[in-house]
């Protein structure tokens, strides 16, 4: 009999809260991610609509600027703010940057790499989407 | 190819970009937001080269660098020899029908009108 | 009906001595098929414990000599140990430490990169090579790993060994069961190493991994191997409360105090020599007397003890050379060493008998090696000196495997005597696993453990321990032999109730040999006989399996070169 | 008829102090052979301050439940054996005091990303074979291992540079905390990428391109996002999410 391997499946992926700001971080980059690839795909689509001429285009255009268009936008500009400057705090902890240096540990441990500078990047990549959105969101529907 | 060598590229890829979409959303904010949306100074964008070129490149980049982590998270989702080669090759087709779709747009509205 | 197995060699055990003679072996030939089996996984070895040290000569230009570190050993076990035995350990440990060191060994370093090392208790030269306060647990990580460098080693992890077949001359086999499935397996091999480790939990209160039980120990006895020596039981001073985990005498060598009520170093009065880094037997006594002296604290949990106090180390040297004990102090006990004092009192921690070998770990049938705390070469005699178990088990490691690897290679195979596999199998499952009763084991278990406890510790008299055989006899008459748990998978109910089943012949063995030896030596001290009586005594104790009781035997003490004197310190 | 009246208070070894609680204990049981799902069973045990969630595990087996599959040995947190899941997390069952879990309920389920054996008990067999696949041991010319050269130098500070990765205890809790090890069951997962760090970092070693090579793979070190969950739950302050992304900083270039 096959014995069950129990792993944890995408139910893993989720409730990132469990572990730390840490797995928050790489739930959010995997969302945005996929978020984002899902956007650049219609945002291909959306944009070969120029192509087709003027009113093609402008059909396109009232298509999207309604207000869940812009909804959609200003979670795409929070996604994109995220995900690029969370990306480049990835990049470089993963190249071991900032990660911290091998050093005796002390009872009770502290793992180094999950020290604050990496937190406040963190933080840093949030609190850029939501003012990023907050901007989106004057701008679109500023007007 | 040694995941190494894909892994740089995907990093690559996200760097160029950083930069390169920084310029293309510059753009939208050069003029009025819904004016640069405006058929007419689209168009006009499309026929300024270094511009196309630019956005050829994003395509491009963001092809690639999206695709690939579509496929980073369908192969940690499972695994299995077939699968595993359906998702390499389901992404790079992914990839090519994506540039293409989108070089056809940069390609007629820049040259074609 | 049983599946049946076969290999080179078998190596039960893979604590510090099984893993070494593993090595050794898959050195010695890559021909031969070896098989390491354990109860644990691999590595979940006792020996992962072991903190302090290892002791080597490492520096004769500063001082240290091989010599001095015989005399040492020697006069630490009360002039019961063999002395060309003691000799053979000391010569070949510096290579040994060398050697762990090219495999990886992370030891801590002097500011010129050679090895560190530290004073211990019992020697006269810091000589204990040290990596922290993890000696043990980097010595069985760097020998695993370097296992990982043979294919021809196999690991069997979480098989429990129940027997060792032979045909009266020659090793023919084991028996084991396959936790993961409960299969009942028949092992058949050339030689066989055994390095089942000490069996510290026949006492309750005890620095010994959960899992240091004595089947190794009984299934050589049973299988007609002696028992050497089993009276001499080691009581470390300094086991923390409440739950007996172990503060390495290392604390001490660092410069650790231990003190009474009066905040008094008491040692001064027992060993004004070395004070708190005299041999664990005469610490441990000292200790005992201070507190039924009245000059003892009572820890929380309402037990005497005395304190162990590291304050005036300062907190860097805590933290850098001692980082386990003060995790352990802080997590179990609650206390930070670097501002409070710890609560400590004397631990079953070692045993310096077990089965009967010769010099070159050989047992009395063809084919079969012992070594480690399993095997009695009489290194340690009747105390051992701390760090110096992980260089025996080391030592005699390397020796057996090399040894057994080399008969494998040109021994015949003799006809199986199956029907000891059907007595076996009769004997586990229907003697214990059918078997009837309706005393909770797990109580009956720890009503043993508590008898040895009180009856066979630190010190010791006539009485207490007829008593205590008494009440050994009499529970296990009780109706305690059975096994709830009828599953095959997996099924530790029933390996605890084996484990339990060994604990009665060991302890028996322990405690006949304690009451035959009248007089005080090394760990071994009875009040009604406080002196050491060479005339005597100055003799091992062989203990052989007899249906009634152990059958007692004498064995000489080899002595080269040092008569034994008074032990003073 | 001799019978021995079950007292709980027994187990614990010296402890005579009155002041007791008690929590209710919830073991997952689960026999893949013959079990189709797993069931929780509840217990209530007395605890004192010093309590570990494996002393009340063992007491239930002890006295109210033998069937209870758990592994451990050492109870000091030096084995690895007691890894198992506690009130939703990856922790070792010896070194969790319930003090410290500051609930009167503890649940303990097998640990995650391993296959059961029974219970609490997993299989580590893939999980070893890992680690040796990613060859952990000092690679050198085999005429310079044998004991009968002194020892290679090494400065404290060097010590220092591998140290800390070689307290790994084996215990497992990174990989099954590791999100990536969720749904990827061939990553080689934290536990042996840092021991694969541990050995390049270690200047007595010159293994360093092999092991490179055996990590650069599908399945390799790529898979770890460094979500951190490994280092968040070790308990030997290994700190695998560090060794990873350092020895990954040697595949992208950063670090030579
Ligand atoms: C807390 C502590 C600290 C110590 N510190 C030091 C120190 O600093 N320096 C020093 O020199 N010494 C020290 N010692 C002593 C030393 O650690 C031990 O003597 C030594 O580790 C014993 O190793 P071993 O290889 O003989 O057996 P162990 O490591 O005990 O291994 C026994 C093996 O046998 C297996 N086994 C047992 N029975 C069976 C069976 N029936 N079937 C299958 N397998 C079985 C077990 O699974 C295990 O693998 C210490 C001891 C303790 C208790
Ligand atoms: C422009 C700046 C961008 C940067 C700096 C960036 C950076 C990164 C990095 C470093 C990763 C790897 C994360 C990891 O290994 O855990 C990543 C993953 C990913 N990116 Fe981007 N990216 C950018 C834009 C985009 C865009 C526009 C898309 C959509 C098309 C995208 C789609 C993805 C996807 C799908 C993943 C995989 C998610 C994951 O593995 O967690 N990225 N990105
Ligand atoms: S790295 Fe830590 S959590 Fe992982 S196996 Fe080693 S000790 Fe356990
Ligand atoms: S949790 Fe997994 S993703 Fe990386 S940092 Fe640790 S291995
Ligand atoms: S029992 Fe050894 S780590 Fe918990």
């Amino acid at each position: 009999m096959e014995r069950q391997s129990n792993r944890e499946g995408i139910k893993g992926w989720l409730n990132p809260g469990r572990y730390g700001l840490e797995r928050v971080a790489y739930w959010l980059m995997r969302l945005t991610g996929l978020g984002l690839l899902v956007y650049f795909i219609a945002h291909v689509f959306e944009t070969s609509s120029i192509v087709n001429g003027k009113e093609a285009w402008q059909k396109m255009l009232e298509l999207t600027q309604t207000t869940e268009g812009h909804i959609i936008l200003t979670i795409v500009i929070g996604m994109c703010v995220f995900h690029t400057a969370n990306g480049i705090r990835v990049m470089l902890g993963q190249g071991g940057v900032g990660v911290g240096k091998p050093g005796r540990p002390d009872y009770p441990y502290k793992p180094a790499s999950l020290n604050s500078r990496h937190k406040l990047c963190i933080l840093a990549s949030i609190g850029l989407a939501a003012l990023a959105m907050m901007y989106g969101l004057a701008v679109l529907f500023g007007e | 190819m040694q995941e190494s060598v894909i892994m740089k590229i995907h990093y690559g890829t996200a760097l160029g970009a950083v930069v390169l979409v920084a310029i293309h959303i510059l753009f939208r904010m050069t003029q009025n937001f819904s004016e640069s949306l405006q058929y007419e100074s689209v168009i006009a964008n499309y026929h300024f080269l270094p511009y196309a070129i630019m956005l050829e490149l994003i395509l491009i980049l963001l092809s690639v660098h999206g695709f690939n982590g579509l496929r980073v998270i369908l192969i940690e989702l499972k695994q299995g020899v077939g699968y595993e080669k359906a998702v390499n090759y389901g992404c790079i087709a992914g990839i090519a029908v994506l540039v293409a779709y989108g070089s056809r747009t940069i390609l007629m509205a820049g040259f074609g009108m | 009906m049983t599946d049946t197995i076969e290999h080179d060699l078998l190596i039960v055990g893979s604590g510090l001595a099984g893993l070494r003679a593993a090595i050794q072996a898959a050195k010695t030939s890559s021909k031969i098929k070896i098989a390491v089996i354990s109860k644990l996984q691999v590595m979940r070895s006792h020996s992962v414990s072991a903190e302090g040290g290892t002791a080597a000569v490492l520096f004769p230009e500063e001082g240290d000599s091989l010599e001095s570190h015989v005399y040492d050993t020697v006069k630490g076990s009360d002039f019961l140990a063999d002395q060309d035995v003691v000799e053979r350990l000391v010569r070949e440990m510096p290579s040994e430490i060398y050697q762990l060191e090219h495999w990886g060994m992370p030891w801590s370093r002097r500011d010129d990169g050679r090895i560190g090392q530290r004073k211990f208790g019992g020697y006269s030269f810091p000589r204990a090579a040290y990596a922290q306060d993890k000696v043990g647990f980097y010595e069985m990580q760097t020998l695993y790993d370097t296992c990982q460098k043979f294919d021809n080693i196999e690991f069997f992890n979480e098989w429990f060994v129940t027997s060792i077949i032979h045909d009266g001359q020659r090793f023919c086999g084991i028996t084991a069961i396959e936790l993961s499935s409960g299969t009942f397996y028949t092992i058949k091999a050339k030689a066989l190493i055994i390095a089942t480790g000490g069996a510290g939990r026949v006492y309750s209160y005890s620095t010994y991994a959960l899992s240091s039980t004595p089947d190794g120990l009984d299934m050589a006895y049973r299988a007609g191997l002696a028992l050497k020596d089993m009276e001499f039981v080691q009581f470390h001073p300094t086991g923390i409360l409440p739950s007996g985990i172990l503060i390495t005498e290392g604390a001490r060598g660092e410069g650790g105090y231990l003190i009474n009520k009066d905040g008094e170093r008491f040692m001064k009065k027992y060993a004004p020599g070395l004070m708190e880094l005299a041999p664990r037997d005469i610490v441990s006594r000292s200790m005992m007397t201070e507190m039924s002296d009245g000059r003892g604290f009572k820890n929380e949990t309402g037990v005497d003890c005395l304190k162990l106090d590291l304050r005036h180390l300062g907190d860097n040297v805590i933290k850098e050379k001692l980082a386990a004990i003060r995790e352990i102090s802080m997590k179990f006990s609650g206390v930070d060493p670097s501002n409070e004092p710890i609560d400590i009192r004397p631990v079953c921690h070692y045993m310096m008998g077990g089965v009967h070998t010769d010099i070159d770990g050989a047992t009395e049938i063809q084919g079969i090696w012992a070594a480690g705390e399993a095997a009695c070469n009489s290194t340690h005699g009747a105390n051992r000196l701390g760090a110096n178990s992980t260089s025996e088990c080391i030592v005699w490691g390397k020796i057996t495997g090399e040894l057994a690897a080399r008969y494998v290679l040109d021994a015949k195979t003799s006809p199986f005597p199956l029907h000891l596999v059907a007595v076996e199998e009769k004997r586990i499952y229907d003697g214990i696993f059918r078997g009837h009763g309706d005393v909770n084991p797990y109580e009956v278990k720890q009503q043993v453990t508590d008898m040895m406890n009180e009856k066979a510790y630190v010190f010791r008299n006539e009485k207490d321990l007829v008593d205590g055989l008494k009440k050994l006899r009499d529970l296990k008459e009780k109706a305690w032999k059975h096994v709830d748990d009828k599953a095959s998978e997996y099924n530790t109910n029933f390996t605890n109730v084996m484990e339990l089943d060994s604990i009665f012949r060991i302890a028996e063995v322990i405690l006949v040999g304690a009451i035959k030896r009248k007089e005080s030596r090394g760990a071994h001290a009875r009040t009604d006989y406080p002196a050491r009586d060479d005339k005597n005594f100055l003799h091992h104790t062989l203990a052989y399996y007899d249906l009634k009781e152990p059958i007692l035997k004498e064995h000489p003490v080899t002595i080269t070169k040092y008569k034994p004197v008074e032990r003073k310190y | 008829m001799a019978t021995i009246t079950p007292k709980l208070s027994d187990e614990f070894p010296l402890t005579i102090a009155s002041s007791t609680n008690s929590v209710t204990l919830r073991i997952s049981k689960f026999n893949p052979k013959t079990d189709s799902t797993a069931t929780f069973v509840e217990f209530k045990v007395p605890v004192q301050k010093w309590t570990t969630v494996l002393d009340i595990i063992l007491a239930v087996k002890q006295h109210l439940d033998p069937s209870v599959a758990v592994r451990y040995s050492c109870r000091q947190a030096s084995c690895g054996s007691c890894g198992m899941k506690i009130n939703g997390k990856p922790a070792l069952a010896c070194y969790t005091k319930i003090s410290e879990l500051n609930s009167n309920v503890v649940t303990v389920e097998p640990m995650n990303n391993f296959p059961i054996l029974r219970d609490l008990a997993v299989d580590f067999t893939q999980f070893f074979s890992t680690h040796k696949k990613l060859k952990p041991y000092i690679i050198r010319d085999d005429s310079e291992v044998t004991g009968d050269t002194k020892e290679f130098l090494q400065t404290p500070k060097e010590v220092e540079e591998y140290l800390q990765f070689s307290y790994c205890i084996k215990c497992g809790l990174c990989n099954s905390a590791c999100p990536t090890m969720a749904t990827d069951t061939s990553f080689i997962g934290p536990q042996a990428l840092a021991q694969a760090y541990r050995y390049i970092a270690d200047n007595r070693d010159n293994g360093k391109k092999d092991r490179l090579k055996i990590i650069d793979d599908s399945h390799g070190i790529w898979r770890c996002h460094f979500a951190g969950s490994c280092s968040q739950v070790c308990p030997k302050g290994v700190d695998p999410a560090m060794g990873i992304q350092l020895l990954r900083g040697y595949l992208l270039g950063f670090r030579k």
